[in-house]
């Protein structure tokens, strides 16, 4: 049962991680960001190249090059998220929200069949492993590259939000997220604050990307479509474009996937976590924490 | 039995009480005017008769039938129409279709009609299209009307919706503000138009802060301040009311230099003498000639 | 009264928006519809050019979610596949012609949008995304692990509507024609405005008596059974049906064909679904590139042309 | 070519052989494409070196099936217009099974390298045959093993795929008749994740002493290390389509040892090793998944139509119905009535210092 | 030296011309009211000079600098700021968020409390209502914190688009007070205000616009005193 519990924790703060990015770029230009996903994708990618390009990683290093790897990755996936914004969403910033999405779709094939061009349909095996000394605690095993990516996910989580309600760039983020007109009459920069978050976003999917190359080890050019689907899930139970939901919704989803498999077995799995999900939102329609809006008429 | 009944109305978020138990009628075509100052709780006690809101406490009676708790399309269809205070049109849609937006609820038509364009679909369909423009040609409105709704300025949005919600043909009407945003000659237009609905025949429910308009036009004025109200009864009768004027109309010393023009024009009697009335009344009957010439 | 705001269009242009406007431009396209296989019959040429029309019908099902009605709906290929296999199942399992499943699947289909829209239409359009995202998924899976629908690999043999590639082209085209049409009618018809009503402004149109939740409903099944035709078609043309054929790509590709045509406009989604079927057979040679390509000319296409590719006018013809 | 144009397919006696090739190169499979078409290309290559068949060259000719039914057909119809004689594609079984009627009608063989759900071969169609070893083939030398190595409790993992799923079930059967090892679970994994641990706590409460997972080499290799970085200490074994050095090296060291129900493969096929190197001199990778059964469907089809002396659908099937003893990695080449190979010719494998080597031929 | 100057302004939306050759202008510590009938172009002239519209020809310059094809935000920075038509609060932030983020460019976080703290004592009803979200208040309310949301903002040249619409007479009243009173402490004012008495009251000069250009300006009491504007504004004869 710990077990199940802990599983599910894990996988789920690999979803929360993806998902905070997402949530935040939803949250400010309600756009279902499907290259998101394929952003963490190429953060994997970058990670491997860098680590090839390097060399050779004697063990005990691992832990700093990874982090040394990271930081120049979410450099990088940043400003490809900076980028994509640019090319393929800024234009349309005033076309109807759904004309996005075909922008976004198509980013996330050119990013996924780029890759697939630069680097082959092949998966890739990370050079670089995490390997796994593990305890036992509470009956469950649990390993120390969990716990280390559990209080990275969680320090994340609660320093955006921080970020969000606190700040001055958060109030930003929210006042464009309800009207970019109005907002733009405050003296907010408008795009350089939605280049913020797409860099911000970007730089956690794409470190999110590193991390699971380093700790599953095999990374394709397709990894990021699936946890994308699952992010926007996430964050969607949540409570769209808040944090700590995001984060939760997260969780909330890896649970489900985790006793689903149990209970029902592998193949009944995301029946029965959708099947929650629908349930859950039919009863609270705007997600774990998502805020009740009552529009005045 | 009066058309409209509301009785102890309660209303709360939270901790705030934004009705605290109205109650007053509305008999069959009578105007009667809703005002108070600002957060008073007028808009939302709209919001209860309609069904957008659900009351905590109260009830609500249309001819006598009890319509608390019903959902917004319900009680628009036993025949009460709105405005929005902050203009609720279909943005994107042509004027003409929002207008149509009216005809929803007696035009007769089914899917069956519409797949095969069956005579009674032409039929319900050319009334429908009749209809709009008749009504838009009833509240004047200048702008075009084949166009998109948002592109029309802020005073003609005003007109649209009215008549929309006329299109209902409702017995009962609820205007939110409709003289808001309209200037002098405008409001007598608004005027010489809420004078023409009630020859409809149709009640309505005003809530303005347009003082000359209001005094005008209703055959009723309900005051309410935080909820509450203070004072019910003619038009005269509430202007001199203390308790009005502490709570929001202001003393007369302080407004003849500063007030509202509006106040002035029907309470000062040194400026526009007893015209305050007349010149409303004579704006209002040549208002259709005469907008064409102001624009 | 004429006002000085009132604009008038000159007849020329006016002229020329009335010829494009759908009913000139909707026989023009079926004329060139019908006759393409006088200029190319290939089985190829057919096959693709059936695949392109049962998309269109997928995507003005879809239009009248999400383009009428302003519902996102990311699982439309539910009731695809909910049509597809009902036809398949019925007409494997107890030999009955294609055509004889249709009633069945209008049944089902009408059901399935119940079941599916009942409890989740209250919801606010986001959380309906991911709610019917994941009715998708589950109507998927379940087809994947049930028997009756043959597990991962489905049901094969299904009969065809006709005989010959030809025919049936010929036969799809023309019940896509008559869905079309259907749509766009519903669209314009009372139904069909209140739809709009709901998707501009769910208050403003409770206020004028429009009961938004049974009107949402009423797009949501009408959606679902337009999408559970095109399904039998699909079973139809494909012989062989399996659940690789109604993943969330499909979904995300019908949508994709809504929007980039110009969401609620007939004949703005015909030609966006016919682009993005056929889209990637032109691209086909590309083989690993054909998707990267098909990206970059997505982008390219929406920047180019914001509003979609022939998007909906609000501006009436005045009559 | 329109109604009113008349045909005009290619298929007369001049001009290059066409053969053609629908495999996945874009979608979820995209991985595996490569691997059949640069086998294809390969056989094309050296028979064309030998002067080709009849005196007429061969040509591949290669379409995307994306694993998806409909791009399928159209690649099918594709193939059939472009006046293909033989197809010898066919990976994914739900794309594949909608294109049997097409290339029927247009009276094509079909050599199947990969795909090998029941249902292709339930149709009893004249034109179909399988060259890879089926699903019951599969299971029996997999049972056959299990068996030797005396494992008691098996845990039958598979991806909810129809190949993959008929090996698993079919497993399971032969482990449920009573007597000998006892089926433990058959557990499905959800294809294209990278955290499996729900699934393998799943398969660790039954206590297995023996798992065997039937899907590709991409989970293969990640259920693998995570098996074991949950403690598990028992035998694990995988199906065909994890046979692939990126199986050893996604898993890693916990990749050693594990084995593998495989047809021959040229590692393990005396006097092949010739063609992995050639192979990887020219591809600059070594062969992966189905690498050798498309280069053999290639080779066959050459054969059959040398041996019908045309290139006429219904001569190259009555051609390939009556081959025996084709030598194939497999193994010496007869159909079954079903159109099949009789027998799976399938060996042990097991990773060592992360490569697939011979383990037990199953004799 | 005037504080805006606006010179022979077109703006299009599509293929309506809304402003046709617009000009005006606002002196140093000047109100000056903007009247004319609905769909005049009054909005527009607002939102061309606050960048929110593009112009197709002509010129505005602020503070001796063209801001023409500036862009809104720069615009708020150099000390322009525009209490928008119809209100615009942020409706899911609270009043108080609300105003913080008027001042979002005012980096002295103890500036930004003061000038909060000072709209609060101006328009004490935002104050009750602090935590509210701002989308749930009255129009009224809304109308009050658009205002209040400015103010914190601290601009030279204030542009107001009907403030007193939808407020109680006694509250149009003290918005008028308000206004006269930041004028006082040296802001300018371009006012549009369909209550054109109440405007006139408090301005220094004044300009009817009709189809996109003005046709007549003036010192407000030259105003107050045309026939024209009483006939169709101010409702006397
Ligand atoms: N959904 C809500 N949540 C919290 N408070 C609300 C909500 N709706 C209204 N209120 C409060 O209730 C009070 C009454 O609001 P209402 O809109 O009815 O006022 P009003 O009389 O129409 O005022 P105005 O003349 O300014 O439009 C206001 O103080 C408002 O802030
Ligand atoms: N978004 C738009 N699209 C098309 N036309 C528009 C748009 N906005 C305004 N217009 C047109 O521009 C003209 C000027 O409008 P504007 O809103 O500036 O008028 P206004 O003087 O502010 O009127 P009001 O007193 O009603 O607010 C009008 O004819 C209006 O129809
Ligand atoms: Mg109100
Ligand atoms: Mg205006």
């Amino acid at each position: 049962m710990s077990q199940l519990i802990w599983n599910g924790l894990f996988v789920g703060s690999f979803y929360a991680l993806v998902a905070l990015g997402y949530s935040m770029v939803y949250g400010i230009m309600k756009l279902l960001n499907f290259a998101h996903g394929d952003i963490y994708m190429l953060g994997a990618f970058t990670g491997f190249a860098i680590l090839g390009a390097v060399g050779g990683i004697s063990p005990g290093m691992a832990l700093p090059a990874l982090l040394g790897v990271l930081v120049v990755t979410m450099g990088v996936t940043g400003l490809s998220g900076v980028l994509l914004e640019r090319v393929a969403y800024r234009p349309l910033r005033n076309a109807p929200r759904l004309s996005l999405l075909i922008t976004a779709v198509g980013a996330s094939f050119t990013l996924e069949y780029g890759m697939r061009a630069a680097a082959g349909a092949d998966p890739q095996v990370y050079p670089l492993r995490l390997g796994g000394t593990s305890a036992e605690i509470l009956g469950a095993r649990i390993t120390l590259q969990q716990i280390a990516l559990i209080i990275v996910a969680v320090a994340l989580m609660v320093g955006l939000n921080l970020l969000v309600t606190r700040t001055r760039e958060g109030r930003a983020m929210r006042a464009i997220a309800l009207d970019p007109r109005t907002s733009a009459l405050m003296g907010i920069n408008v795009n350089a604050v939605i280049s913020r978050t797409f860099f911000l976003g970007s730089a956690l999917a794409g470190a999110a990307g590193v991390m699971a190359g380093a700790y599953y080890g095999k990374i394709d050019f397709l990894m990021g479509f699936l946890i994308g689907l699952k992010a926007f899930t996430s964050a969607v139970i949540g409570g769209i474009g808040n944090i700590p939901g995001t984060m939760l919704g997260g969780l909330l989803l890896g649970l489900l996937e985790s006793f689903g498999t149990f209970w029902l077995g592998g193949e009944w799995r995301d029946v029965f976590a959708f099947g929650v999900l629908i349930l859950f939102l039919s009863v609270r329609p705007t997600g774990l924490l998502g805020e009740r809006v009552t529009e005045r008429v | 039995m009066s058309l409209l009944s509301v009785e102890d109305l309660r209303l709360s978020f939270g901790g705030l009480l934004a009705i605290d138990g109205l109650s007053f009628t509305v008999g069959e075509a009578e105007i009667v005017s809703v005002i108070g100052p600002n957060g008073a709780g007028k808009t939302s006690a709209f919001n209860c008769v309609t069904g957008f809101y659900r009351p905590t406490a109260g009830r609500i009676l249309l001819s006598g039938r009890e319509i608390t708790g019903m959902r917004p399309s319900g009680i628009a269809g036993l025949g009460v129409s709105r405005t929005f205070q902050n203009l609720r049109l279909f943005g994107e849609m042509s004027v003409l279709d929002n207008v149509r937006a009216g005809a929803h609820l007696w035009l007769r038509q089914n899917f069956v009609d519409a797949l095969l364009h069956t005579p009674r679909y032409r039929r319900t369909e050319r009334e429908c299209t009749e209809q709009a423009h008749h009504w838009l040609d009833f509240v004047g409105l200048r702008g075009d009307r084949f166009g998109e709704a948002r592109a029309l300025p802020y005073g003609e949005q005003r007109r649209v919706e009215i008549a929309r919600a006329l299109a209902r043909r409702p017995a009962l009407l609820l205007l939110d503000e409709p003289a808001a945003g309209l200037n002098h000659g405008e409001k007598a237009e608004m005027l010489a138009l809420i004078r023409r609905i009630r020859e409809l025949g149709i009640a309505t429910v005003l809530i303005e802060h347009d003082m000359g308009l209001v005094m005008e036009v209703s055959e009723r004025v309900v005051v309410l301040n935080f909820g509450r109200e203070i004072a019910d009864g003619r038009p005269e009768d509430v202007r001199r009311d203390p308790a009005v004027i502490e709570a929001y109309l202001g003393r007369d010393d302080e407004d003849d230099e500063d007030d509202t023009d509006d106040t002035d024009d029907t309470d000062d009697t040194d400026d526009t003498d007893g015209k305050g009335g007349a010149d409303g009344k004579g704006g209002a009957d040549d208002g259709d000639g005469g907008g064409d010439g102001d624009a | 009264m004429t006002a000085p705001g009132a604009t008038r269009a000159p007849a020329l242009g006016r002229a020329a928006s009335r010829l494009l406007d759908s009913r000139w431009a909707g026989l023009a396209g079926l004329v060139l519809a019908l006759l393409a296989p006088f200029v190319i019959a290939t089985p190829y040429a057919l096959s693709v050019m059936t695949s392109a029309a049962i998309f269109v019908m997928l995507a003005s099902g879809l239009n009248m979610v999400v383009g009428f009605c302003g519902l996102l709906d990311l699982g439309y290929v539910a009731f695809f596949a909910v049509g597809a296999y009902t036809s398949g199942v019925l007409s494997t399992r107890l030999g009955l012609p294609l055509l004889a499943t249709v009633p069945v699947v209008i049944v089902v289909t009408v059901i399935a949008g119940v079941v599916i829209g009942a409890p989740t239409l209250r919801l606010r359009s986001d959380y309906l995304a991911i709610v019917t995202l994941g009715f998708g998924e589950i109507i998927r899976i379940t087809a994947n692990n049930l028997d009756v629908t043959g597990g991962p690999s489905g049901i094969y043999g299904i009969p065809s509507l006709a005989t010959s590639p030809v025919v049936f082209y010929y036969l799809t085209v023309v019940i896509v024609s008559v869905a079309v049409i259907g749509a766009s009618r519903l669209g314009r018809s009372r139904l069909g405005r209140a739809w709009r009503f709901v998707r501009e402004d769910e208050d403003a149109a409770e206020a004028m008596g429009v009961h938004t939740y049974k009107i949402k409903l009423a797009a949501y099944i009408a959606g679902a059974v337009w999408g559970g035709l095109a399904g039998v078609l699909f079973a139809g043309q494909l012989s062989a049906i399996s659940p690789g054929s109604f993943t969330f790509l499909q979904s995300a590709l019908v949508l994709m064909a809504v929007v980039l045509g110009g969401m609620g406009s007939t004949p703005g989604v015909v030609v966006g679904a016919i682009v993005i079927s056929l889209l990637p057979e032109v691209l086909r040679d590309f083989a690993g590139y054909r998707f990267f390509a098909f990206g970059v000319l997505l982008i390219i296409v929406m920047l180019v042309r914001p509003q979609g590719l022939w998007p909906h006018r609000s501006r009436e013809a005045s009559s | 070519q329109g109604l009113l144009g008349g045909d005009s397919q290619a298929g007369d006696g001049k001009g290059p052989i066409v053969l053609g090739m629908l495999i996945p190169q874009s979608g979820s499979e995209a991985a595996i494409g490569p691997y059949m078409k640069n086998a294809a290309d390969l056989a094309v290559e050296e028979i064309n070196g030998k002067g080709g068949v009849l005196g007429r060259k061969l040509e591949l000719k290669v379409a995307d099936d994306a694993c998806d039914a409909q791009t399928a057909v159209a690649g099918a119809n594709k193939l059939v217009t472009e006046g293909v004689q033989v197809s010898v594609g066919g990976y994914c079984s739900g794309a594949t099974l909608p294109t049997l009627p097409i290339f029927g009608k247009a009276n094509i063989p079909m050599i199947i390298p990969a795909a090998n759900s029941q249902e292709l071969v339930d149709q009893h169609l004249k034109h179909v045959f399988l060259i890879n070893g089926t699903g019951s083939q599969q299971a029996t030398a997999a049972m056959a093993w299990i068996t030797k190595r005396g494992a008691k409790s098996v845990a039958l993992v598979h991806d909810n795929t129809s190949y993959s799923k008929d090996i698993a079930v079919r497993t399971q059967k032969l482990l449920d008749e009573p007597g000998g090892p006892e089926a433990a679970i058959l557990e499905a994994v959800t294809p294209k994740e990278s955290d499996y641990s729900a699934n393998i706590n799943n398969i660790l409460a039954k206590k297995p002493d023996f798992v065997y997972w039937t899907g590709y080499f991409q989970e293969g290799g990640l259920i693998i290390r995570q098996l074991r970085q949950s403690g598990y200490k028992g035998a694990i074994m995988v199906g065909d389509g994890s046979v692939s050095e990126k199986l050893a090296s996604i898993a890693g060291d916990a990749g050693e040892g594990v084995f593998a129900t495989m047809t021959q493969t040229p590692d393990t096929l005396q006097g092949a090793e010739g063609w992995v190197a050639s192979y990887t001199k020219k591809f600059g990778s070594a062969p992966g998944p189905y690498t050798n059964q498309a280069y053999d469907g290639v080779r066959l089809a050459a054969e059959a139509i040398k041996n019908a002396g045309a290139t006429d659908g219904a001569k190259v099937i009555a051609a390939l119905e009556g081959i025996d003893g084709f030598q194939m990695f497999s193994g010496p080449l007869k159909f079954t009535p079903d159109h099949t190979l009789s027998a799976g010719g399938f060996q042990i494998l097991v990773v060592k210092s992360g490569k697939f080597a011979l383990q037990d031929a199953l004799k | 030296m005037a504080t805006l100057e606006v010179e022979a302004l077109d703006v299009h939306y599509g293929g309506v011309h809304a402003l046709r050759g617009m000009s005006l202008t606002v002196g140093e510590g000047e109100i000056v009211a903007l009247l004319g009938n609905n769909g005049a172009g009054k909005t527009t002239t607002l939102s061309a000079v606050s960048g929110l519209v593009r112009p197709t020809a002509g010129k505005i310059v602020f503070d001796g600098a063209d801001v023409t094809r500036a862009r809104p935000e720069a615009i708020v920075r150099a000390g322009l700021v525009h209490v928008p038509e119809g209100r615009r609060v942020f409706s899911t932030l609270t009043v108080h968020e609300n105003l913080q983020i008027g001042g979002y460019l005012v980096r002295d976080q103890a500036e930004i409390r003061k000038r909060v703290d000072r709209v609060y004592s101006l328009l004490p009803r935002l104050a009750e209502r602090r935590t509210q979200q701002g989308g749930t208040l009255s129009g009224g309310e809304q109308q009050m914190l658009a205002i209040g949301r400015a103010l914190v903002s601290g601009p030279r040249l204030l542009l107001l688009d009907e403030p007193s619409m939808g407020l109680a007479p006694l509250v149009v009243a003290s918005v008028m007070e308000l206004v006269r009173e930041v004028n006082a402490e040296g802001v300018s004012v371009l006012l549009v205000e369909q209550n054109a008495k109440a405007a006139l009251k408090i301005a220094h000069r004044g300009y009817v616009i009709e189809s996109g250009a003005c046709v007549l300006g003036g010192s407000a009491r030259d105003l107050r005193g045309d026939s024209r504007v009483v006939e169709a504004y101010l409702g006397g004869l």
